[in-house]
This record gives structure tokens, sequence and C-alpha cells, in this order.
């Protein structure tokens, strides 16, 4: 990965040389172990900062729409297909943007490092090709990488960027994956008192913090329904029912949209399963109308569009 | 323990129906006109278009005690607005799978596309959905609890 | 301890639509309790939270003058969720009132004193209180020369009609009456509230000037003062912001270190200029 | 007062049993996270390294809690908590983070009924941070692993049993007439110093709260602002998490006729915290937000109180979606390019 790192400052600086860009959106190190934070660099001679690891978790297209002048982003195969999102729907032009595309094998699930760890605090990681090592006062793990990947990662399709301008590296062979909907199937299959159960303790969780929301690419509305006042669709407290109408209608949202990058669920500090409402209607929407979020552009969104032969066994 | 049986005996679902102006309400009017009985359970919203409910609509009654919501529209191809229940359909595809996969049961939200002239289905279609809702018994899943 | 969150229900006695656009209306609300009444003691600038139930609370400041007795009058601009409802509400309705909150105008410090007052719109609210107060007939011996500066955009835009004909009859009162432009039947003054300010020139001697109104008024109305020599701790201002609490606990209406309910709304143009321009 | 020491299997006991008296919170395992929950049995208290995943402050000042409920014009105050509550293993980070909420809940001129009830009938019970985070910075905020500020008592934990420090009259009265607890000896005094002196020694960095504040008060412009928001989501983790930042909303829920009036959390980060009905902002952007949640803590509270609005819990810094260390922010500040 460290290779990438470098390819990405070069490629960096030779758009600023160029004049091809004012803003570079990319990641630099954060402050902790096993974290990559956001950095917004405007000078080639910053493009140092920049670097690529198994910790850049932050879906970076998240803050395309508000940027103004020639932008240039590192994306992965997730942020890629975010970005594809918003030429659909119009939020960005494609000439203003120049994609410093990155191939992914995976980002980690920090929750998942801490979880194997128990309790003891991790003071450093270090990160080699297959595996990474966690240090803390008074012990040394070694972990193999592939085992620490979230669920969205481990089933991605998507590796490689869809859509860029400049290639880090050489594109990755795309994993096969027998079913991406194997947990939605499960859960599918679950009386609905089990399914009930489990969202209302999922739910009972969250804080409405909207990090889900703000984290999520697509979440860019001026006026979110959460915020109305008039009309003030549901309550705006952590009442239970409430909570749950946030919840729906936010998975809902996101309908024909959702690129499974997990960007909610890492933002989310309550571990409140985001994905399983997601992932379902990314289910539904292949099964109904044939459509996957993130891959073709011109491609109309789902819900803005019809067929006149579209399912409707549900419909008396 | 009588007493919650004798209000069970006592209990009558409630139900929002979103009708739109042009087809299914039309509908439900001759109902009217034509003396057509059907239960009396549904409390009617008159929208310009199915593709006007809003799925908050129908959170809305479900959290506010609406035992059940139907949302009734002009048959594919009649639309007022030619394309409304086309897009009305997609949504509800979605939507109605997505309740259904938190918990809330199968039978509490209903669809339907009745037309102007079809007074006989109208009274059919809520006969069929307060039945459905009359025995899954009152909602409780997504119910607002009143403050006492 | 009283529980500070607690309002008081208070009846609508009178509605007023004060404006021809009926954008604003003013309600006089009497408490429904003895008790209540007797604990809202306030001096001129103070605001209240009105509530409605179901639908929340909002801050108003208090446009009659404590010598008004057994009402008090809130002008409300409907704009929101708070104030379209009240809007809606008929005499005999009830509210709840929680306050009085906030500093106040320091009154005390006009006395002896030339006053005088400029106010644009809508914002006229809290110094009709005061005007109303010093005029009275037990304090207006206590001030020298009041000069009124109130403008509006239309003649049916200008609040309290029926009280500025009465004022235009006082000899012990300068007001000037002024609107943004030339309207069929106006006879008074036209032109912006600074151009005005301006031209009537009040003196800044021995003098205290209050200002209320849209921000874009008094931008270019403090210049206006300066030039005509007025000490900036002499310029008071009483500010909008969003409030909650209304006792500087909920945090959302600082200006620095500062809470607009709790330490305001009333500032002196020199303790504005030691803030953040944030409001 | 007396210095005690306790065994910790006789502290649990002790701790079940008053759960028939009082209310007792302690740290309990949720999930994959640690939160303040009323027990039952000592079997549930969970003690760990980490701290709790939301701040003791929601045991004082809920995210949501009935101002009153109203039915016609008649209104009804929640009734006051009728058992005293014991909260048992608050770090001292937290236990600070509650003497500066009293300067806002139950300041001079005003005091909120809703918390200072709870305040009044509550024994907090403090643990000492024998291994501080890398995330923890309490010392540079002025507090320390060993803070006595806002508890009762403080518990140093010494291996089997727990080095026992009354700090408050009611923290003495807790510890009257209960068995189990024994006078300290003087090595374990000693042990104790040196326990408390190593964790000290962990904590901490170079950040200098004076010179922060004389930076802010000098410059509410500082170009920093335009940058340093940038990377920011605009989510409330940060302040829903913080033990100190206390914002709230009061709204109703029901109808004209029937329904509550409730405060619930609110956040300086949100956009809708500051907008007026009209539709103008004074805090437009992100730049504003985060600007005034630094300034409120590290400039306007010490300003109006004297004291830092941060107790260096490291909360914001590990759940940040973004990674953004409020660390970074204050040394940015501190050390100007």
């Amino acid at each position: 990965m460290g290779d990438s790192s470098k390819q990405i400052r070069e490629a960096a600086r030779k758009l600023f040389e160029e004049n091809k860009v004012d803003l570079i959106i990319g990641f630099e190190d954060g402050s902790l172990p096993l974290r990559a934070t956001p950095c917004f660099i405007r000078r080639g001679e910053d493009a140092e900062r920049l670097v690529w690891n198994s910790f850049c978790e932050n879906n970076l297209a998240t803050y395309l729409p508000k940027k103004k002048g020639k932008t240039g982003i590192v994306a992965k195969g997730c942020d890629s297909r975010s970005i594809v999102g918003f030429l659909k729907e119009k939020q960005i032009e494609r000439e203003n943007l120049v994609i410093i595309g990155v191939p992914c094998e995976g980002m980690i699930d920090r929750k998942a490092v801490e979880e194997r760890l128990g309790e003891r605090e991790i003071l450093s990681v270090e990160e080699g090709p297959e595996e990474i090592v966690v240090k803390g006062t008074d012990y040394e793990e070694k972990m193999k990488k592939e085992d620490l990947l979230p669920e969205s990662c481990r089933i991605c399709t998507h590796r490689n960027p869809v859509l860029y301008d400049v290639l880090i590296g050489e594109a990755l062979e795309e994993q096969k994956v027998a079913d991406p909907f194997e947990l939605i199937r499960e859960f599918e299959g679950r009386t609905a008192e089990e399914r009930w159960a489990y969202f209302c303790g999922e739910t009972e969780k969250c804080i409405r913090c909207y990090a889900c929301r703000n984290a999520c690419p697509i979440c860019y509305c001026e006026a979110c329904y959460v915020d109305s006042s008039e009309p003030q669709w549901f309550g705006k407290s952590i009442e239970s029912t409430d909570t749950m109408i946030f919840h729906i209608v936010r998975a809902f949202h996101t309908t024909g949209r959702c690129v499974d990058c997990g960007a909610c669920i890492r933002a989310c500090p309550m571990d409140v399963d985001l994905r399983f409402l997601n992932k379902k209607i990314e289910k539904d929407v292949l099964e109904l109308f044939s459509f996957e979020a993130g891959e073709d552009p011109d491609e109309p969104p789902p819900l803005t569009t019809y067929k006149q032969d579209d399912p409707e066994e549900f419909i008396k | 323990m009588e007493m919650h049986e004798a209000l069970q005996a006592s209990w009558e679902p409630k139900i929002v129906a979103f009708l739109c102006n042009w087809c299914s309400y039309a509908g439900a009017d001759l109902a009217g006109v034509g003396r057509i009985q059907y239960p009396p359970n549904t409390r009617t919203i008159r929208v310009p278009c199915s593709g006007r409910v809003n799925p908050l609509f129908i959170l809305r009654a479900l959290q506010n005690g609406a035992d059940g919501v139907l949302v009734s529209g002009c048959h594919p191809g009649d639309c007022h607005y030619l394309s409304g229940n086309y897009a009305a359909r997609r949504r509800f595809a979605v939507f109605s799978r997505l309740l259904e996969y938190v918990g809330i049961e199968k039978g509490r939200l209903h669809f339907s596309w009745v037309s102007a002239a079809e007074a006989g289905r109208f009274a059919e279609v809520i006969t069929e959905v307060t039945e459905e809702v009359r025995k899954l018994g009152p909602a409780k899943r997504l119910v607002k609890k009143k403050v006492e | 301890m009283k529980n500070p969150y607690l309002p008081a229900a208070a009846k609508i006695e009178r509605i007023v639509t004060e404006t021809e656009d009926r954008s604003i209306k003013s309600f006089d609300l009497s408490f429904m309790n003895k008790a209540d009444q007797e604990d809202f003691r306030f001096v001129p600038g103070q605001f209240a939270e009105i509530s409605i139930t179901g639908k929340g609370e909002a801050p108003f400041g208090i446009a009659s003058s404590p010598t008004e007795k057994g009402f008090l009058k809130f002008s409300v601009n409907k704009a929101g969720v708070v104030t379209t409802a009240l809007h809606n509400l008929e005499e005999g309705e009830i509210v709840g009132v929680r306050g009085p909150l906030g500093n106040c105008y320091p009154i005390e410090a006009f006395e002896k004193r030339n006053v005088v007052i400029v106010s644009g719109g809508f914002a006229f609210t809290t110094l009709r209180s005061l005007t109303r107060y010093i005029l009275h007939d037990e304090n207006r011996g206590r001030f020298k020369n009041i000069t009124v500066i109130y403008g509006a955009r239309t003649p049916g835009l200008l609040l309290y009609k029926d009280e500025l004909e009465e004022w235009e009859e006082r000899d012990d009162l300068d007001l000037h009456v002024t609107i943004d432009t030339a309207a069929e039947g106006w006879k008074g003054k036209v032109g912006f509230v600074p151009a005005i300010t301006k031209d009537v020139a009040p003196s800044s001697d021995d003098a205290y000037v209050l200002v209320c109104g849209p921000p874009i008024m008094i931008k270019f109305t403090i210049p206006v003062l300066q030039e005509l020599g007025f000490p900036s701790e002499n310029i008071i201002l009483s500010l909008e912001m969003r409030m909650k609490c209304g006792i500087g606990m909920c945090g959302r209406c600082n200006i620095g270190s500062q809470y607009v309910c709790k330490d305001g709304p009333v500032f002196t143009l020199a303790q504005l200029s030691e803030l953040p321009g944030e409001y | 007062m007396e210095e005690k020491t306790i065994r910790k299997d006789n502290l649990m006991s002790l701790l079940a049993d008053l759960t028939g008296s009082c209310q007792v919170l302690a740290p309990v395992r949720k999930g994959n996270s640690i939160v303040f929950e009323e027990i039952l049995t000592g079997d549930e208290i969970h003690l760990s390294e980490y701290n709790t995943r939301k701040s003791v402050k929601e045991v004082f000042f809920p995210q949501r809690e009935r101002l009153f409920a109203y039915r016609g014009q008649e209104t009804r105050e929640p009734s006051p908590p009728d058992k005293e509550r014991i909260v048992f293993g608050v770090r001292p980070c937290d236990a600070r983070s509650l003497s500066l909420l009293d300067f806002v809940f139950d300041g001079e001129d005003f005091k909120d009924p809703y918390y200072c009830s709870k305040r009044d009938n509550t024994t907090v019970i403090a643990i000492g941070c024998s291994r501080p985070m890398r995330t923890c910075f309490c010392t540079d905020t002025g507090g320390d692993p060993f803070s006595l500020e806002g508890a009762d008592v403080l518990l140093i934990d010494m291996g089997e049993t727990y080095f026992v420090l009354p700090v408050t009259q009611r923290g003495e009265g807790f510890l009257q007439g209960k068995s189990g607890f024994e006078r300290a000896e003087q090595d374990q005094i000693q042990r104790k110093e040196e326990i408390i002196e190593k964790a000290r020694e962990s904590v901490g960095s170079d950040l200098n709260i004076e010179r922060i504040k004389s930076v802010l008060d000098s410059d509410f412009d500082n170009p920093l602002w335009e940058t340093v928001h940038e990377k920011c989501l605009g989510c409330g983790v940060c302040t829903f998490l913080c033990p100190t930042c206390h914002c709230f909303d009061i709204l109703d829920e029901g109808d004209s006729n029937q329904g509550e009036r409730i405060r619930i959390w609110d956040s300086c980060m949100f956009p809708l915290f500051t907008l007026h009905a009209s539709g103008t902002n004074p805090r437009p952007g992100g730049k504003e937000r985060m600007r005034q949640r630094i300034l409120h803590k590290f400039k306007y509270f010490v300003d109006n109180h004297n004291r830092v609005a941060c107790t260096g819990c490291g909360r914001c810094i590990r759940a940040c979606p973004v990674n953004l260390d409020i660390r970074e922010v204050l040394e940015d500040i501190q050390n100007p390019e």
C-alpha cells in the first residue's frame, strides 16, 4: 500500500502543476491507530500529506456536492460509485472533477479489531501486505486483514473504481461473491416477531446524532425530512417510534442510491446496524427493477422512472 | 381480563384510506350514490394522485394509531397525470417490502387500483382490507404511546 | 424552588390585526390566575415566552407598558410554527406565558435626559412599551425631550396606528412617522429611517438613543447617530435571536460569552462592539 | 476525612444490598458498548479501562426529559424522584463534568429543577483511572486521573481492594454505618500514591489552556477556522457524547389538548440550532459552528465561569466519524504557523 501513497502524491502534484485542480480531497494519517482522516490539499507541496492504507474508510464523495471549482478526489470503488450517483442526480459536473481512482482491497473495520482485543487499548498498528500488527502496552498481535473486513467490503464486487481519470496501480481482480444478500435472506426468513424485536433493539441504541445521514454521500438534501418543521413529520426525540420512523425513512431514501460503502455504519457512535435496512432495499431494487446503483451515470434512478409491466403483485 | 376481552370484542379497526381524486375517490362516491354497503372502518383522505402519497403519510398514520392503511389509485394507464400511479407503484413496491421486513404485519398496509366506475369493486376492496386488518387485531407496532 | 419552565395560563382578551398584509397581529393577554399577574413584574425591553400546547414556545418582546394594567400586549409576526398557530387563535382562547425574561432598557439612566427612539417596521414592539411608559403622566416629568422616529415600508405596515395618531397630537413628544416610498393619501414624511434621522437630526447632547429595526436599517442608522455625536455607550439596541429556555441554559442564543436571553436582549453599541458579530 | 479501604467483593455485595433501598446505577455492558444503567445485582457491573460510551451526564440530564404533561390547561410536572440514587463507577473526568454542568443548571440567577433534584439525590462514586487511555487529556484541561471534583467518594483500584477517599459530607455519609470499610494502613497509602503518580505521568500532552484562551480572546477571525471545519460532517456525535455539552431544545409532543412539553439534547453543530424563523442564521456554516463549539468550551465558558468546559475525556476523539481530533485543533490554535 506504500506504493499507492507515493503514486497518489505524484498524481496530485502533477494535477496542481498542470493547473487541473484547485483542491484535492484525499486521506492523511489520522491521530489514532487504525485511522486515516480526510484531508483537503490546495497546494502541490502539501501533496506530501496524502496517504493510502487500509484505514481510508471514509467515503470522500460526501464532500463533493458543496465544493466549487475544480476538485480532485481520491476514490475507491465505492466512492466512485457514489460519484456516479451524483452525476446521475446532477449534483456535480464531471468536467469539474478529476478522479484519482484507487483499487481497494477493503478497509479494515476498526470495531472488529477492537472487539478481538477485548478491552486492551491499541497503541500502534503496522500494516503489511496481508496482515496488521497491533501493539499495546503489554501485547502484540498479528491479524489477517481479510478477517477484519466489514461485511460490505467482504462481499464487494467493485474494488476497482468504475470511473476515474487517473488510476493508481493495477486494477484488481474483482471478487466472485455467491450471494451478496445472504444475510438479508437469512433475516427475511425470520418471523415477523423476531424481525420486529431486532429492529426495536437496533433503533433503541440510536441517539439521533445524524452521523449516519451526514456521513452518507447521497444524503445531500439542503432540507432533510428530519428537520422539517412545517410539516413536522414525526417527533425529534429518541422516543422509540420516532427513532424507528427516522430509520425507516432514512433507509427508504437510499432506494436505488446506496452503494453499500458502509459510511453510515462506520460513522455510527452507537453501533446501530443500519446496513440491514439499506442492503434489503438494494436487494429489492435489484429484484424488482433489475437496477444497481453506481453503475451508469446516464441510467435514471429507479424511483424516477417506471416500466408499464413493473411488478404489482402487492396491489389488489 | 374480562374487561380486556370485552374491549377486544367491541374493537373496530381504524383504517386510513388515501384515495386518488380521479379514480378511487370517485369510485367511493359512486358506491355511496349506489348505496352499496361496506364496512364503515375507513377514514378517507383525498389526494390528487396515488403518486402524491409520501411514505411518511403512511408512517404517520400508523404512528398515530391507524390499525391499517390503504392507498388506492387509478389503474395503470389511467392516471390523470399520466404516470403518477406508475411512480407510486415503484415506490410502494419497495416501501411495503421494507415495512414488512422490519416486522410490521403484512396485512396492515394495502394498495389497490379502483377506477371511478368500479363502485362494487371499491366496496369489495374496503371489505377485504377491513377484514384482514380486523384479523390482525389492534396495531401495536410503531404506535406512539399517548401521554397519560 | 420555582420551576422556570412552567408557563402561566393567560387568556387572549383582544386581537388586533396591525398591518394591511395581516402578517402582524397584536394579542392582549390577561392571566387566568391573579397570583401570576402579580408575579409578572416587568420593565420595558423585557420579553416572554408564549406557548401553545402541541405547538411549542417562542419568545416575544412585551409591547405593552407596565403602566397599562391588567393585560400584556404582544405583537406577533407570522413566520414559523408557533407564530402561525398564534395567528390562528381567537379571542377567548388560552396560551401559556413564561417570563418576564431578559434585561430591560436602562430607564433610570434616561432620567433628566433627552430620549430618542428610532425604529423601523415590526421592531417597534418593546419601544412602544418604552414610549408608553415614559409618556405616562406619572413618568413624563422625569425625562426631558422625547423624540420618536418610526418608519415602515408602506402606511399599511405601520404598527399601532391609532396610537401614533394620538401621539401626533401631543406637544410633549416630537414624533416623526415615515414610509419608504410615497403612497396615495399619505401626508407624512417619506424616506428611509436613516435618512429621516439625519434630517430630524436629534441632538446628542445629554441624550440616549434607542434603535430597533431590521438589520439593514440598523446598519445605516448607526453611522448617522455617530455622526450626530452619540457616543456608543448611549446608543442602545435590542437584539433578536433564536431562543428556547430564556434563562441562559439551552445554549443557542449566545453572542460570544453573552446570552441574549439572559444578558440581553438590550445591549449598548459599546457592549456589542466587544462581542463577535454573530447576530 | 478518613481514608479507608474496602475489598472489591465486599463493595459489590454492598452495592447489591443497596439496590433495595436506592436506585443504583453503574456501567453495564450492552452490546458492544458500556452504558450507565440501573443495576439489580453486582454481577451486572462492568468496569473496564474504557470509559462508558455515553457520558454520565444522561443520568442527570437525560437525552429526552419531560418538563410537564398537559391536559387542557392543566399541567403536571414529573413527580420528584422517590429513591436516593447512587452512581457507581464514574470516571473522574465525568465526575468533574458534573461540577461544570452545575454552573449552567444550578446557577445564581436560575436553577433548573429537573437537573438539581437529580443532583441533590445522587451520590457519585468515582473510580480513579490507574491506566488512562491515549485519548485522555484530562490533565491538560485542569483535571487529573484522580480528580476529586464532582465526586462524593473516590475509589482507587489497588487490585483486590479499593482505596476509599470520602470527598464530601454526602460521601462520608455513604460510608457511615456500612460494613466492610477498613482504615487505610500506611503501606496502602504509600502504594496508592505510587499508583496515582504513575497514572499522572502517562496522561496529557502539550496543550496550554491559558495560551489557547489568550489566542481565542484576541482572534475571533483566525484564518484557521476557514479550514479546520472542512472535514467535519456536521453531525452531533461529539456534542452528544460530550459530558459537558448541555445544549437542548424544548418542544411539545401531542396535540393542543393532551401531550407533554419535553426537552431534548440539541447540538451547536446542527444548522437548525440557531436558525431564525425569518430564515437568517447567525451561524450559517460549518466554520461558524465549529468555532462556536471550540470557543464555547475554551473561551466563553472560561469568561463566564473561569473554567474550561472540557474534561479531556476523549469521547469526541474516539467517536468522530472523520477523526477530527479536538487536540489537534487546539494545538493549531496554540501554535499558529
